[in-house]
């Protein structure tokens, strides 16, 4: 059984506060899983600590069977990991048209499904404002900016924190059909969100952190039949 | 209930060379209501916002304030005439505690920015006001942490707390609830429907069952341009924001 | 001033803007683009006249003297970056002028170990030392012309790499957020090693090109730095276009100002500087 | 608390009791006494600008020209052969200067981050090459001031100038005001403002406040102090150089400021003794001392994260920890 | 009296750019010191040395160091004349004495002239006074003068415009260049056009060496004539190459003077330091000679200010650049010679004012 991702017992400290408490979970090749937590319980750090941003004090993470826990951001992202950050992670002097070309490339497969040209298709709305500045988009339009870059380089695990904040219900429909369209080409995604219906009928794993513990790792049928713990959880 | 227009814009406009971000928009804003604003994304609602609270210059038309045109003061006396804002992307003060970041919004009401010598611990009232304001949002709790410190849900918060203690007339909102998780969402809405009754509030927030929930009048702009304003049930109903905005309803999005 | 004479100025002004702008070359790489605020620019302009004068000495060649000086320059940013500049990006920008000054000394105290106090000189070399006339009794030397179109060449290679090569867009986009760029798979340790020493050596080159036509001196590093930073903030930061041109009006006003308004000419960068920045608070082309 | 730092407290506790005995344990050795006079002078001038770079955020390469107008603006209105008062100079010189700042900070506060470096820089150098040109000040050869003013207030005579360990005094009193009166604004509720700006001016404009206004004040009060220390400079030895206005003086004065810890304000005298310590102990020890001062500055921003003061912090911190 | 070493300080800059003059003239001080060690009376001399980095704002702080802390009985410097400024006003009238082996504003031995204050170089009226009058023999009749914007830049054009007018000759332009500027073009562009019977500059060190590169590379060099004070060509000709052949300057010295105490001068410098000593090396070795004669004429006991600034006035020295008193003001009363640049060389071509007196306008004494 070779997992695509295993995060093993992480715990990741900002300064002296300690924030992840021994994180564990993984995920099979073409799964998607959904990190849930409310407001502060580590899902973003625990993101960070898979991508290297943030150094845990102790814990593996490996990726395809490979012990990446050492290795610098860059050489994660190398092997075909595609980070969308809460926030957005714009370039205040990069256009839009640059902020594509810049991350652009075909995968260590050599696949380039998610090219240049699909990626302004998916989000027309990028199209016309190729020359504007990456700050000067909209919150909403830096946001698909933002997937779109991580799209270009075709990744085979696909992490999104928060991807859909600020995005209109026809937007956010259209990613989540992207998504979707993502997950059925069999891209991995780890998925952090408020929207648990979507999750629900999006992911096949589902990890609830509180205060940086997981206190629930299920599959789609376990959250059906625990669902009211989770909300709870969740503070729903 | 007296419900009075207290801030309008005529004719506004504002173009990012060449593009349209804003075009000739009018609308009113009554004391007492909330008024909640849509739009699929780069329709122009933070431009409108910005406009309303003097961060960009409109490149046309007129914003009035209580019947009086204010589209050229400056910034900063926009919030003196109590008119304040939060913004989409967390602004706040991210080395001091939570607190700290409220008194300095206090503060401008209390006045005493040019003491020079008083200290700013002396005056317990501000200090007490400042928790108000973070009690209301529910951050409490999180009165002595450090800004930076804490979860980006709950900065959002921290960013409605400030505006709340400037005391203002007129909230403009930019998905205040953008990133918050559930609890602290129905937090919010709860906070906005106590404070819509003294205060006119601008909404912007594409949490559709939050919007309408709260809103007494609501607007949609589709690329610039003013769709609809109306009721909640008036607007949900046309197909013309079904299309461009919402859908077709049946989604769970 | 009659025409002729204005002719000669105009030239005079283009070409001193040129010179500048390759000085200041280093500078908008590193500071402008890259957002390193290296005050120590100008002793790299320092260092490549002294290291251009001394392998002029021995080898008997500009042409491999420039070349040994270049590389040499590269390995001083190569390792300055490496064991200094990395440790500050996540800094304050203050921390960069307080190392860079540091650096000043020991470049200023290793310059005067190495090479002594005295103004030393580099002819021109033999195949460009001719000179064309102007007017009147005036000529002007084949060397300086050389040189302004060395200077072009090097603003349109900057300004094709920077602004669109994807290596140009990694450069500025670093400059915005560096953790992003890493998360685009990019090793931006290397990549700003790497850029910061070929600003380095810019600066260096810089100064190996105006040795023959400058006095290679203690301290001439300094002098020119303040000018330097003129032309990049004119520019506005990060603009290659903006600094080309940013350098040409200072070579101009420059000019001018010292045969049209002697008494001010001191001041007259300065002046000009003030006067742009309160009309353009971001200089004329930032982004 | 005014001293809101253990590590501050202690400096305060060992630097000004002990500046109060140095002349006594130097037995009134002029030449010391004279050095630490200047440096302590110095320290009001790093200080005026510690405030302004390190807890306003305005960057600014151009102090040294309120330091030199200082020494300048005396000898301009002085009469040259007569004794003045000291505090009523003080005044006018205090007074002129913030005249000064405030047409210039209206101008060069309309830009921000390096812009607002070089546009300060800007005026520094036109002030430099007005008064390295002029004929009436001497040029770059400088000016001396002939006489010193004397000190008396209603009638009662407290400093006499030309006695150096009163001069001693006189600047040790200066330096601790300074400190004071720092320590007293940056808590006022006008220091809440100033914190405010520093850290997000586009949050603090939306709040209602004119930035600009803040910024200019303390504008104002820095250059003010500033030409205060080049005043007191210039009365030290009476002799006004160019060079006090130079572009380098604001950059050394920037050196010890960052050095001694920035926007720590006690950190600007850290910053100065340090610096000119070194610097007078490594001249003594070797003619390259400039290579040893480089490598010194190089390895203490290696190792001083936040400067000095920041370095003593963590230090009582980690003490008091244990 | 005591019997202590005699304390001499050393003011000079010794980094930047001017550490090669600060070198050469201590080199020469001590060299003097040494030779003369029996004039000293059996007194051991100790050196203080303080690098001024040719700072003014520092000049004070230094000279009130030597004076205070190290209690010098000489103190000798500095090179720059703002930084003899700053040392004037701590040392005037103070029981140390202070001697001035280059700077050379006119002020010094002029205005601010003081019994305890000398200088061994020259005021800068002194090189460039008598350059007027050689214009004038050339035949030339319009010229243009040029030099930095600052007080010894200034002071040389006005000496050399005050003897070039006074016998009919006429400016036609006076360029002030910012200092340190070092950009000549836009100046030399205009020369061009003006075409003057010769150019008069004042330029020294990297200045000097850029301004005479410059000259020949614009095609002025050989169609009008280019004059200096003596400083344009002074250590810096190797650099300057064949662009300063046939340049005029006058200047109190030059290196081949031909006389016995210049050769020797010469020999044992090059073969002591290991490079060829140049002007500020002699006015180093002059200074050395002045407080060595001094020393001996009051038999080692120099506790008495006013006997030892009376030997000091009386000293005649014998320098390598002939022989030489001091004036009432305490400036040398010495002779200025004309030089051309041949074969990388300041010849002499000849004596063009011998036993010159600086006028000292101001000085009281
Ligand atoms: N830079 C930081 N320094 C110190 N503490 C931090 C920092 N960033 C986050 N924290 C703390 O770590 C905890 C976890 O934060 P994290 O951002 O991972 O939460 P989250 O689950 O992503 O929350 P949200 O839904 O609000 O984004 C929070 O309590 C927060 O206060
Ligand atoms: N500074 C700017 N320069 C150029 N174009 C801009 C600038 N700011 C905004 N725009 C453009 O104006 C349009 C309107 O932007 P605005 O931010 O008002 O949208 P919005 O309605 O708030 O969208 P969202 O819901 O995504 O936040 C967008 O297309 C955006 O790209
Ligand atoms: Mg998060
Ligand atoms: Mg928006």
């Amino acid at each position: 059984m070779s997992n695509l991702l295993e995060v093993k017992s992480l715990h990741s400290l900002y300064g002296e506060s300690h924030v992840l408490h021994g994180v564990s979970f993984s995920l099979d090749p073409g799964q998607a899983l959904s990190l849930m937590g409310r407001n502060g319980m580590g899902k973003t750090t625990t993101l960070k600590s898979i991508l290297g941003l943030v150094t845990p004090r102790s814990g593996t993470v490996s990726f395809k069977g490979e012990n990446i826990t050492d290795l610098a951001t860059w050489q994660r992202i190398k092997r075909d990991i595609a980070y969308v950050p809460e926030g957005r992670g714009m370039f205040h002097n990069l256009t839009v048209d640059e902020h594509l070309q810049v991350a652009a490339r075909a995968n260590n497969q050599g696949e380039n499904v998610w090219d240049y040209d699909r990626v302004l298709d998916t989000f027309p709305r990028l199209k016309e404002r190729l020359s504007n500045l990456g700050t000067q988009l909209s919150g909403g339009e830096q946001q698909m900016l933002a997937i779109g870059r991580a799209l270009v380089t075709n990744p085979e695990l696909l992490i999104l924190d928060e991807a859909t904040e600020g995005l209109a219900p026809l937007i956010r429909k259209e990613i989540w059909d992207v998504i979707r369209t993502i997950k059925d080409s069999g891209i991995s995604t780890i998925i952090v969100d408020k929207n648990i219906q979507v999750l629900q009928g999006l992911c096949d794993r589902h990890v609830v952190l509180v205060k940086g513990k997981v206190v629930m790792n299920l599959d789609a049928e376990q959250l059906q039949s625990n669902f009211a713990e989770v909300e709870g959880y969740l503070g729903v | 209930m007296e419900n009075n227009v207290i801030l309008e814009t005529e004719g506004l406009c504002k173009y990012w060379d060449g593009l349209k971000a804003l075009d000739d928009l009018s609308l009113e804003f009554y004391d007492n209501q909330l008024h909640g604003i849509v739009g699929p994304n780069g329709a122009g609602k933070s431009t409108l916002l910005n406009m309303l609270c003097g961060h960009y210059k409109p490149t046309s038309g007129k914003i009035l304030h209580r019947g009086e045109s204010i589209s050229s003061i400056k910034p900063f006396e926009f919030a003196r005439r109590g008119i304040g804002r939060s913004f989409q992307k967390t602004n706040i003060y991210n080395n001091t505690t939570c607190l700290e970041n409220c008194c300095v919004a206090v503060q401008r009401l209390m006045g005493g920015s040019f003491n020079l010598f008083r200290s700013r611990y002396s005056q317990k009232m501000l200090d007490e006001i400042a928790t108000q304001a973070l009690e209301k949002v529910g951050l409490g709790l999180r009165r002595d942490h450090i800004a930076s410190q804490i979860s980006y849900g709950e900065q959002r918060q921290l960013e409605i707390a400030m505006v709340l203690a400037t005391s203002p007339e007129v909230l403009l909102l930019d998905e205040p609830m953008a990133g918050m998780g559930h609890e602290e969402s129905q937090l919010i809405i709860e906070l906005l429907s106590r404070l819509k009754k003294e205060y006119c509030i601008v909404l912007v927030e594409h949490d559709m069952d939050a919007i309408f929930e709260l809103s007494d009048q609501l607007t949609v702009m589709v690329d610039g341009q003013h769709l609809v304003t109306g009721s909640v049930d008036e607007v949900k109903e046309d197909p013309r924001v079904k299309e461009a905005y919402l859908g077709q309803g049946d989604e769970v999005y | 001033m009659d025409s002729t004479l204005f002719f000669v100025q105009l030239i005079n002004g283009l070409q001193y803007g040129l010179l500048l702008f390759l000085i200041a070359s280093g500078l908008t790489l590193v500071f402008g683009v890259m957002g390193i605020l290296n005050l120590a620019h100008g002793s790299m302009f320092m260092v490549g006249a002294y290291l251009a004068w001394y392998f002029v000495q021995q080898t008997g060649s500009f042409a491999a003297s420039a070349a040994i000086s270049a590389v040499i320059a590269l390995l001083i940013g190569f390792v300055v970056e490496r064991t200094l500049i990395r440790r500050l990006y996540k800094r304050n920008h203050l921390d960069q002028v307080l190392l860079t000054i540091g650096m000043i000394f020991v470049f200023n105290a290793m310059q005067g170990l190495l090479w002594g106090n005295d103004p030393l000189g580099v002819d021109v070399p033999e195949a460009l030392s001719a000179s064309i006339p102007l007017t009147g009794i005036i000529e002007y030397p084949v060397y300086r012309i050389f040189v302004a179109l060395f200077c072009v060449v090097v603003a349109v290679g900057m300004y094709y790499v920077i602004n669109k090569t994807r290596l140009g867009m990694l450069i500025r986009a670093g400059e915005s957020d560096r953790e992003m760029v890493e998360c685009l798979g990019i090793d931006i340790n290397r990549l700003y090693t790497i850029v910061f020493a070929i600003g380095v050596m810019l600066s260096a080159v810089a100064g190996v090109v105006a040795a023959p036509i400058s006095s290679i001196v203690p301290g001439m590093g300094e002098h020119i730095l303040i000018t330097c930073f003129v032309v990049v903030v004119i520019g506005g930061m990060g603009s290659i276009k903006g600094a080309f041109i940013g350098a040409l009006m200072v070579g101009l006003v420059d000019t001018f100002a010292s045969v049209l308004v002697p008494e001010l000419s001191s001041m007259m960068i300065y002046i000009f500087m003030a006067f742009i920045l309160l009309i353009k608070p971001q200089g004329l082309f930032s982004s | 608390m005014l001293l809101n730092k253990r590590a501050e407290r202690l400096f305060v506790w060992v630097f000004f009791p002990l500046a109060l005995l140095m002349p006594m344990l130097l037995e009134q050795n002029e030449y010391y006494v004279n050095k630490l006079t200047t440096i302590m002078i110095l320290s009001i001038f790093v200080m005026s600008l510690d405030y302004l770079v390190g807890k306003c955020g305005l960057i600014t390469l151009g102090h040294a020209m309120f330091y030199g107008l200082g020494g300048y603006l005396f000898v301009m209105i002085a009469p040259e052969y007569e004794a003045v008062n000291f505090w009523v100079y003080t005044f006018y010189i205090c007074a002129i200067s913030s005249l000064v700042a405030f047409v210039i900070g209206f101008l060069v506060l309309r830009t921000s981050g390096i812009y607002m470096i070089m546009i300060t820089l800007a005026f520094a150098q036109m002030t430099f090459y007005y008064f390295s040109d002029s004929i009436d000040f001497g040029g770059t050869d400088g000016v001396f001031v002939y006489v010193k003013p004397e000190t008396s207030i209603f009638g009662l005579s407290l400093f006499d100038l030309d006695n150096p360990t009163h001069f001693y005094y006189l600047c040790l009193l200066s330096l601790f005001n300074s400190l004071l009166f720092f320590k007293v604004l940056i808590r006022s509720r006008f220091g809440r403002l100033v914190d405010a700006i520093h850290v997000n001016p586009g949050r603090t404009v939306a709040l209602g406040y004119n930035i600009f206004v803040y910024r200019l004040v303390s504008y104002v009060i820095a250059s003010a102090l500033g030409a205060y220390a080049g005043y007191l400079f210039t009365l030290q030895y009476g002799f006004v150089n160019p060079s006090m206005l130079s572009w380098t003086t604001s950059g050394t004065a920037l050196v010890m400021s960052i050095l001694g810890g920035m926007g720590s304000i006690y950190g600007a005298i850290l910053g100065t003794l340090v610096f000119e310590g070194l610097q007078y102990l490594l001249e003594h020890v070797t003619e390259h001392w400039l290579l040893f001062m480089g490598g010194l500055i190089i390895t203490m921003v290696m190792v001083f994260k936040k400067g000095i003061a920041g370095f003593l912090e963590d230090l009582v911190e980690k003490r008091d920890g244990k | 009296a005591d019997q202590g070493p005699i304390k001499v300080g050393v003011m000079l800059p010794f980094s930047g750019v001017y550490g090669g003059l600060g070198e050469a003239t201590r080199n020469g001080l001590k060299m003097a010191l040494q030779e003369h060690a029996e004039d000293l009376k059996g007194r051991d001399i100790e050196f203080i040395e303080m690098d001024t980095e040719a700072k003014p704002s520092r000049a004070p702080e230094i000279a009130n160091s030597l004076l205070n802390k190290s209690h010098a009985d000489f103190i000798i410097g500095p090179v720059h004349s703002g930084v003899a400024m700053g040392m004037i006003k701590v040392l005037k009238k103070k029981d140390t004495i202070m001697i001035i082996p280059n700077a050379g504003a006119n002020a010094a031995t002029g205005p601010l002239c003081a019994p305890n204050i000398f200088r061994t170089s020259f005021s800068a009226w002194q090189p460039s006074y008598p350059m007027g009058k050689i214009a004038l023999e050339q035949g030339f009749k319009k010229v243009v003068t040029l030099s930095w914007n600052y007080g010894f830049g200034k002071e040389s054009l006005d000496a050399f415009e005050e003897s070039f007018t006074s016998g009919g000759g006429e400016i036609v332009k006076k360029m002030l260049i910012p200092f340190p500027k070092t950009e000549f073009q836009s100046y030399l562009s205009e020369i061009g056009s003006i075409q003057p019977d010769a150019v008069f500059v004042f330029f020294a060190g990297g200045g000097a060496v850029k301004f005479v590169k410059d000259y020949d590379a614009m095609g002025l060099k050989g169609k009008i004539p280019l004059l200096g004070a003596g400083f344009l060509t002074e250590g810096t000709l190797a650099a300057q190459g064949d662009s300063a052949e046939g340049v005029l300057t006058t200047l109190h010295y030059a290196d081949p003077l031909d006389n016995a105490e210049n050769n020797a001068f010469r020999k044992n410098y090059s073969e002591k330091f290991g490079k060829p000593s140049d002007l500020y090396a002699v006015q180093g070795y002059d200074t050395g000679l002045m407080i060595a004669s001094a020393v001996n004429a009051l038999n080692g006991d120099i506790s008495d200010q006013k006997a030892l600034i009376n030997a000091l006035e009386n000293t005649k020295i014998k320098s390598p650049r002939g022989d030489f008193t001091f004036s009432k003001a305490h400036n040398p009363i010495q002779n200025v010679y004309l030089r051309r640049v041949e074969n990388g060389e300041n010849q002499v071509v000849k004596l063009a004012a011998p036993d010159l007196e600086d006028p000292a306008r101001g000085c009281l004494m």
